[in-house]
């Protein structure tokens, strides 16, 4: 078993080193060879790992590989845990970052950066695995940031865009301040638990439940709330939840498939995963639950509202995905976490599938990314069509749909939940479907149905993706209807997860989810009645009516709501204030700091300013000198009459 | 009788005036060359005086070199000065402000 | 008696050349004024049985010193009312100061430390004692390295002021003895083969 | 090599005498011979090091290859010299920068090569005199007169400011040492001996050893540089050329680290103990306020020089919790960890900083300017050099798998368990760190072609590459594989901390 991880870790990293440093030698096809191969090999491994723990259930492999530096009696490894949780996610990064490997072979064939676009994508599957398979803090946190390197690098692969290479350092420096807060969470862990091991932490954390630490003196807050919220900035910071969203967005600027490889599949749902894996330390402190119930369901709610006024295909994309993550974040909150796994395991697939399909559009369109100048594409593109149609059904969660099981089983153990703060997050959370299904569809009638907006030249030379495009739509479309049948009873209500997932009894939504959980067409009959159902139904119609048979309304719609069209718009005003505060802040006060401080206080002042001082008083004594005799003789006579004075006194006194 | 008292005030009132007389012309080189010897002049009273009461020989011997340095220093005091008048052709104080600072 | 009377009349004198000598106009007055001060000052030291160093002083000092400051005096033609004009204004601070160093030195030097109870007068010499032979013992005695050391400084000052104030007057030319002697032989003869001519 | 191998002043005097042979011989070989032999000089010091490593035991705390011969035995001063686990890495640094600074210096310097080459190798020769003496009076000589070598490096082969610069490093880390000998004389005549060892265990007072401390902060602040006492660094590095740079940069603000290891806190350990507040509050400012200073600079130089005032500022942060540490968490071996984190600090900063001087180096070589503004967009002429830019921002912005990485981790896990304030602090170099250097790369690097200067740049030729690939090598080595560093200064930790856990009052 740990020669099989060795190697399901390793092939992507040798296949991203061989297209890095040798790409001019083996070729543009060599490179998407090598790595497709590497990444295709990677995933019949963990796809055989799966099958022998999950089906075979053969028992975790935790194992230490190699021991990284031990110093001051604790000693850090390189090693592995591979339970049903990690073999999960280990086919999910691997089987989405195959069809990203081949999608992006059709993607970016006439791009120049070829070569390094590969070695980027498996060196990001190589973190992602890393990340994935540790079984210890400092290797997540390796994973953790090589993750974060490696978007910064994507969003950035056109650096001579200037909006590109803005929102990659903008990417970097938000994943930076949530792992500041990672970073402090495992130093608390070190701290406290004397070991960075998931083993030894988790069997300790029972032993910690009412220690406290007094970060603020005369403040005592119980250890493992402050562990979890400072492990849980870094989860927003990575799988950007509200205050640490801004960049997802902007990370639309790097080329489509690393989009859908990193901002929809693998990359955001790392927080979600690391929340899961760290399910005994959060199942210790509600009032952590709550602020993930709480921030997911502003996530959620507010940022689907962002995807209605969204004219680019991508940005629509990318604000759904905020939600979903907002949705997980929710069910991690109601410590449903296998409900946020499962979520997080079909949306990778039907995210996937329509960001893929998206820029399936973009190549069609000539890299036009404004949906106001597409339309009708539905004759010219049947097959992008379908597979968008389906990924938007299983995005609204339409019963049946791999979304409907995940979302469903979300709302309904929000529902159920008594966690502080569960109402907010299950009314949010109620409203985000008729939200999402508003957006999703407004997209599908805007882009493929309605009178045909594009300019003539585009509309002669549109036409079908090529296949090595639309293979791995249908191949993500199947999984996007059936994943979400297949696995529902297991993973939710079954013991899918083992002991990788820890949920303590009075938590246990999901446990009473199951009692009246009767098979799959059980579910999507009950599902057919309850109230996410008609909402989805509901924003569906909306959609079809304000997109297709009354196009006007939106417009009058924006006059009327000004104020809430332009608050949309501005996104909350969050890039402009972090603009304004953080970035003008840090400089205004460095340039404070320098100027005063540096140049003008120690330089000037301290500095130069002594050496000023000692040539002003040489000025001054200077004069002494005037260079007449009779001086020179006044002063010897003034100084023999101090002294004749001092003897004088001597004897007299 | 006399007493070693009154040399000593003797001296005192020479060593006085002198300072008084450097004091006086600032201008002339000369003057103040002079009332260095009157100041060297007062410092021999003293000598012999102690010497005499001290009933000691070796004050007359300090004089003695005090006479041969005070010789020697007026004569190149007085070489400097006609070097300095031949170039400067004054010896006025107020012209030999070359050293200034 | 006869002593007060001899001291009091060469310490007036004294003191009156030496007032004199910083406040005459005439250069030339106040050297001449200093070598009375010179004069009487030997006589005191007369009285204090210091013959030797009395006729020295007078030898050395009124002999050479002073006739070396008349000699520079009046070669240098100095306008006089130049040198003058500064003597009102300081005079007031120089009084000034002469009296508080006077009364300073005199509140230490005065009887009351070194009158006669303080110091008894010395034992009377014995007829035979020549201080200039007990001068003399002491100076080639004990202290005979100051007085080479002594010598020394004089040759200094010899050779001083005469390099300072020697002047070669260029347009003359001297014989210069050193060339003369090192020139050899080869460098002033030289021997030239000339051909026989008959007489046309 | 047979025991009695003088192999430590070798590796001390070897370059001391190649340098002044270069020196000499050089005005009469032309260049390319000088070039040849200051090559083949360092690339020998450093084998010679590698000869000390692999004879390194790393069982035992106490010094090797020590060598003690009387040098002036009317004040009992020795030639006495000895390398421990504290102070072998950083010989080896010393050893292993500079070749690559000579080869940096290869191409550019033109005029008077000969003295150049010379400085450096004296250079080097000193600091391992530094690194390695035991005898105080040894420590102070070699410590004095490794600042002439700089001196005149930054002096004559400087920038236009080159003056003041140079006058100004002078006379800053002048001052700071003379009171260091005062403190070193006054601990001889309690101590009665000049060797370092005997010193450490000579009883003082607190206020001797207060005042002592002081003496030596001072001589050490100034040189690591600490927060108020750092505005020469900037000039220095702005005025000095690419070697000089480098040299300064990756091994001369080691030796206040290496200072306050050998002589601050095992000779004056109760005022480390009450002076560590000070040390703390310094070293946060360093990182925090110079942070943001680095962030606003225009000039590369200055602002890699900044940053590298807010790295030193962990060496000191990571030396200085020990006390709290131990004090907090029961046990001195977290603070072993604090100290060990320090120092790997120290030895991994070399490398960046001496890589990221390097790379500014090379864009100088080519454009003579180092205004963020004259650049745009060279990753579309030096798509190579960008790569290896981008391997080394990363590390200085402390991406794990880099050896920037370790020591910053190490000290903030230390530092939590002393402070959680002063983690927080410390941590924020996370953010700063990425900030000044990525924003710096982004408008020096990335976007479009900023100017026709940038358009005709050349990418790296062979050597620049072969300095690039070695640097990045060690910087990728020692982020996976810290372990040989760390067994090596292990055991000399362990003994500092155990001697600095018993007071010293009498």
């Amino acid at each position: 078993m740990g020669t099989l991880c060795l190697i399901i870790v390793l092939a992507p990293l040798v296949g991203a080193l061989l297209a890095g440093l040798f790409g001019r030698q083996i070729g543009r096809a060599g490179a998407h060879w090598v790595t497709s191969g590497a990444v295709g090999l990677s995933f019949l491994l963990s796809a055989l790992v799966f099958w022998r723990i999950v089906v075979g259930d053969a028992p975790t492999y935790n194992e230490n590989l190699y021991t990284w530096l031990s110093t001051g009696g604790i000693d850090f490894h390189v090693g592995f845990l591979v339970d049903e949780l990690s073999a999960t996610m280990m086919v999910v990064v691997t089987f989405v970052s195959w069809m990203v490997h081949i999608y992006t072979i059709g993607y970016m064939h006439e791009d120049p950066g070829y070569q390094r676009f590969f070695s980027y994508i498996s060196l990001f599957t190589f973190s992602m695995l890393m990340l994935v398979m540790s079984n210890n803090f400092l290797q997540l946190f390796f994973g953790w940031e090589a993750v974060g390197l490696v978007s910064y690098l994507l969003i950035g692969f056109w650096f001579t865009r200037d909006t590109a290479i803005y929102a990659n350092l903008k990417a970097f420096l938000v994943n930076r301040v949530g792992d500041f807060g990672f970073l402090l969470g495992i130093a608390c862990v070190l701290m406290y638990f004397g070991s960075l091991d998931y083993q030894s932490v988790f069997a300790a954390a029972p032993a910690h439940a009412d220690t406290t630490i007094s970060i603020i003196d005369g403040h005592e807050w119980s250890l493992l709330t402050v562990i979890c919220l400072l492990l849980f900035v870094g989860a927003m910071g990575k799988s950007a939840q509200w205050p640490l969203h801004v960049w997802l967005p902007d990370s639309m600027e790097g080329p489509t498939p690393i989009s859908a490889l990193i901002h929809a599949a693998t990359m955001v749902t790392a927080g979600i995963f690391m929340v899961a894996r760290m399910s005994p330390l959060f199942e210790m402190s509600t009032t952590a639950l709550s602020v993930v119930l709480i921030i997911g369901a502003i996530t959620a709610f507010f940022m689907g509202l962002l995807g209605l006024v969204q004219n680019d295909i991508k940005r629509v994309v990318a604000y759904s995905t905020l939600s979903q993550l907002g949705y997980m974040t929710v069910a991690l909150g109601a410590s449903a976490y296998a409900a946020a796994i499962f979520h997080l395991f079909t949306h990778a697939f039907f995210k996937a599938l329509l960001f893929l399909a998206a820029g399936s559009v973009i190549i069609g369109m000539h890299h036009e990314q404004d949906m106001r100048k597409m339309g009708g594409l539905k004759r010219y593109m049947p097959v992008t069509y379908w597979t968008s149609l389906i990924g938007s059904l299983a995005l609204i969660g339409f019963p049946g749909f791999a979304g409907f099981f995940s979302k469903d089983a979300i709302i309904e153990a929000v529902h159920l939940s008594h966690i502080p703060g569960s109402g907010i997050a299950y009314a949010a959370v109620l409203s985000g479907v008729f939200v999402t299904a508003l957006y999703s569809f407004r997209l599908v009638f805007l882009v493929f149905h309605g009178e045909e907006r594009m300019d003539h030249h585009t509309k002669e030379h549109l036409h079908e993706s090529p296949k090595v495009v639309t293979v791995p739509l249908i191949a993500l479309a199947v999984p996007s209807v059936l994943a979400g049948a297949l696995f529902v009873g297991a993973m939710l209500f079954g013991d899918y997860f083992g002991g990788s997932i820890v949920v303590s009894a009075e938590h246990d939504v999901l446990g009473e989810l199951g009692h009246h959980y009767h098979g799959v067409f059980g579910m999507i009959t009950h599902g057919l009645l309850q109230p996410p159902f008609w909402l989805a139904m509901g924003g569906v119609f909306a959609a079809w009516y304000c997109y297709m048979k009354r196009p006007d309304i939106p417009r009058r719609a924006a006059e009327s709501m000004s104020l809430v069209y332009r608050i949309l718009l501005d996104k909350y005003g969050f890039d402009r204030f972090n603009d304004w505060f953080f970035a003008g802040g840090a400089r205004s006060a460095g340039r404070a700091l320098w100027r005063g401080g540096d140049v003008a206080l120690i330089d000037g002042l301290i500095v130069n300013g002594s050496a000023r001082a000692i040539g002003w008083w040489a000025g001054i004594i200077r004069h002494v000198q005037s260079g007449y005799l009779y001086h020179y003789a006044f002063a010897m006579i003034l100084g023999l009459l101090l002294l004749l004075g001092l003897f004088v006194h001597g004897v007299i006194a | 009788m006399l007493a070693l008292a009154d040399f000593l005030i003797i001296g005192a009132i020479l060593f006085c005036l002198s300072v008084a007389g450097i004091f006086i012309n600032r201008k002339n080189v000369i003057v103040l060359l002079m009332c260095i010897e009157l100041m060297l002049l007062s410092v021999n009273m003293n000598f012999i005086a102690f010497s005499h009461f001290n009933g000691d020989v070796a004050g007359q011997v300090f004089v003695f070199f005090i006479l041969t340095v005070a010789a020697a220093e007026a004569a190149i005091g007085l070489a400097i000065l006609v070097v300095l008048f031949r170039n400067r052709n004054s010896i006025n104080v107020e012209d030999l402000d070359l050293m200034k600072g | 008696m006869f002593e007060q009377i001899v001291f009091y009349c060469f310490a007036g004198m004294l003191i009156f050349a030496g007032s004199m000598v910083i406040t005459v106009r005439n250069p030339v007055h106040a050297a001449l004024f200093l070598v009375l001060a010179f004069f009487s000052s030997a006589g005191l030291w007369l009285l204090l049985e210091a013959e030797f160093l009395a006729i020295a002083l007078v030898l050395v000092y009124v002999g050479a010193v002073m006739v070396l400051f008349l000699f520079v005096v009046m070669m240098l033609d100095i306008n006089l009312a130049a040198l003058r004009e500064g003597f009102a204004r300081y005079f007031p601070v120089a009084a000034l100061v002469a009296i508080v160093m006077m009364v300073a030195v005199g509140t230490v030097v005065g009887r009351a430390n070194f009158g006669l109870d303080k110091v008894a007068a010395p034992t009377p010499r014995p007829s035979d004692y020549g201080n200039t032979t007990e001068l003399g013992r002491a100076l080639y005695g004990e202290y005979i390295w100051p007085f080479e050391i002594a010598a020394v400084v004089l040759l200094v000052a010899i050779i001083a002021a005469i390099a300072l104030t020697l002047r070669t007057t260029r347009q003359t030319k001297a014989p210069k003895p050193e060339r003369q002697v090192l020139v050899r032989r080869e460098d002033r003869v030289r021997l030239v083969k000339v051909d026989a001519e008959r007489q046309s | 090599m047979s025991a009695d191998f003088p192999l430590l002043s070798l590796t001390i005097w070897l370059p001391i005498i190649g340098g002044l042979w270069v020196i000499f011989a050089g005005s009469r070989v032309h260049d390319g011979a000088v070039r040849n032999d200051a090559l083949l000089i360092s690339v020998a010091t450093f084998l010679v090091s590698l000869l000390l490593w692999q004879g390194f035991d790393n069982g035992t705390a106490d010094m090797q290859f020590v060598e003690r011969l009387a040098w002036i035995p009317a004040f009992g001063i020795e030639y006495y010299v000895g390398a421990d686990g504290i102070a072998l890495p950083l010989i080896l640094l010393t050893t292993f920068i500079t070749p690559l600074v000579v080869l940096a210096g290869w191409v550019v310097i033109k005029d008077r090569l000969s003295l150049y080459m010379g400085s450096f190798l004296l250079l080097e020769g000193m600091m391992i005199g530094v690194f390695s003496a035991l005898d105080a009076i040894l420590f102070y000589v070699f410590w004095e007169a490794m600042l002439i070598p700089m001196f005149l490096i930054i002096g004559i082969w400087g920038g236009p400011r080159r003056v003041y610069a140079t006058i100004k490093f002078f006379l800053y880390t002048f001052m700071g040492s003379v009171l260091m000998l005062v403190a070193l004389l006054y601990i001889y005549f309690q101590g009665g001996s000049f060797a370092i060892p005997a010193m450490h265990d000579v009883t003082l007072t607190l206020t001797e050893q207060q005042w002592i401390f002081i003496a030596f902060l001072l001589a050490f602040g100034v040189k690591i540089p600490m927060w108020p006492v750092h505005t020469w660094l900037p000039d220095a590095h702005v005025e000095a050329p690419t070697g000089g740079s480098v040299v300064l940069a990756a091994i001369m603000l080691k030796l206040g680290g290496y200072g306050f290891l050998r002589f601050s806190l095992p000779i004056a350990p109760d005022a480390s103990m009450s002076f560590d507040w000070l040390m703390i509050a310094l070293s946060l400012i360093a990182v925090v306020y110079i942070g943001f200073v680095a962030l606003v600079q225009q000039d590369m130089k200055k602002l890699i020089a900044y940053s590298s005032i807010s790295h030193m500022g962990f060496v000191t942060l990571g030396f200085f919790i020990a006390f709290q540490v131990a004090a907090g968490s029961g046990s001195w071996d977290a603070a072993a960890t604090g100290i060990e984190g320090g120092m790997i600090q120290m030895i991994s900063h070399g490398f960046i900083s001496g890589a990221m001087f390097l790379c500014v180096g090379v864009m100088y070589d080519r454009v003579h300017s180092r205004e963020i503004a004259d650049y745009g967009g060279v990753a579309n002429t030096m798509p190579v050099f960008a790569a290896f830019m981008m391997l080394f921002a990363m590390a200085n912005a402390g991406l794990p798998g880099t050896s920037g990485f370790v020591g910053e981790f190490l000290v903030i896990l230390t530092a939590f368990k002393a402070n959680v304030w002063y983690a927080v602090l410390a941590a924020m170099t996370l953010i700063l760190g990425a900030a000044y250097t990525l924003w710096m790369y982004k408008r020096v690097i990335f976007g479009a072609i900023g100017n026709n200067a940038v358009a005709q740049l050349a990418d790296v030729d062979a050597r620049e590459k072969l300095i690039l690939a070695v640097l990045a090598a060690t910087v990728l080595l020692f982020g996976i594989w810290p372990a040989p560093l760390f067994d090596m200064m292990h055991a000399s930790v362990e003994q500092l901390v155990s001697h600095i856990a018993q007071s010293k009052l009498p």
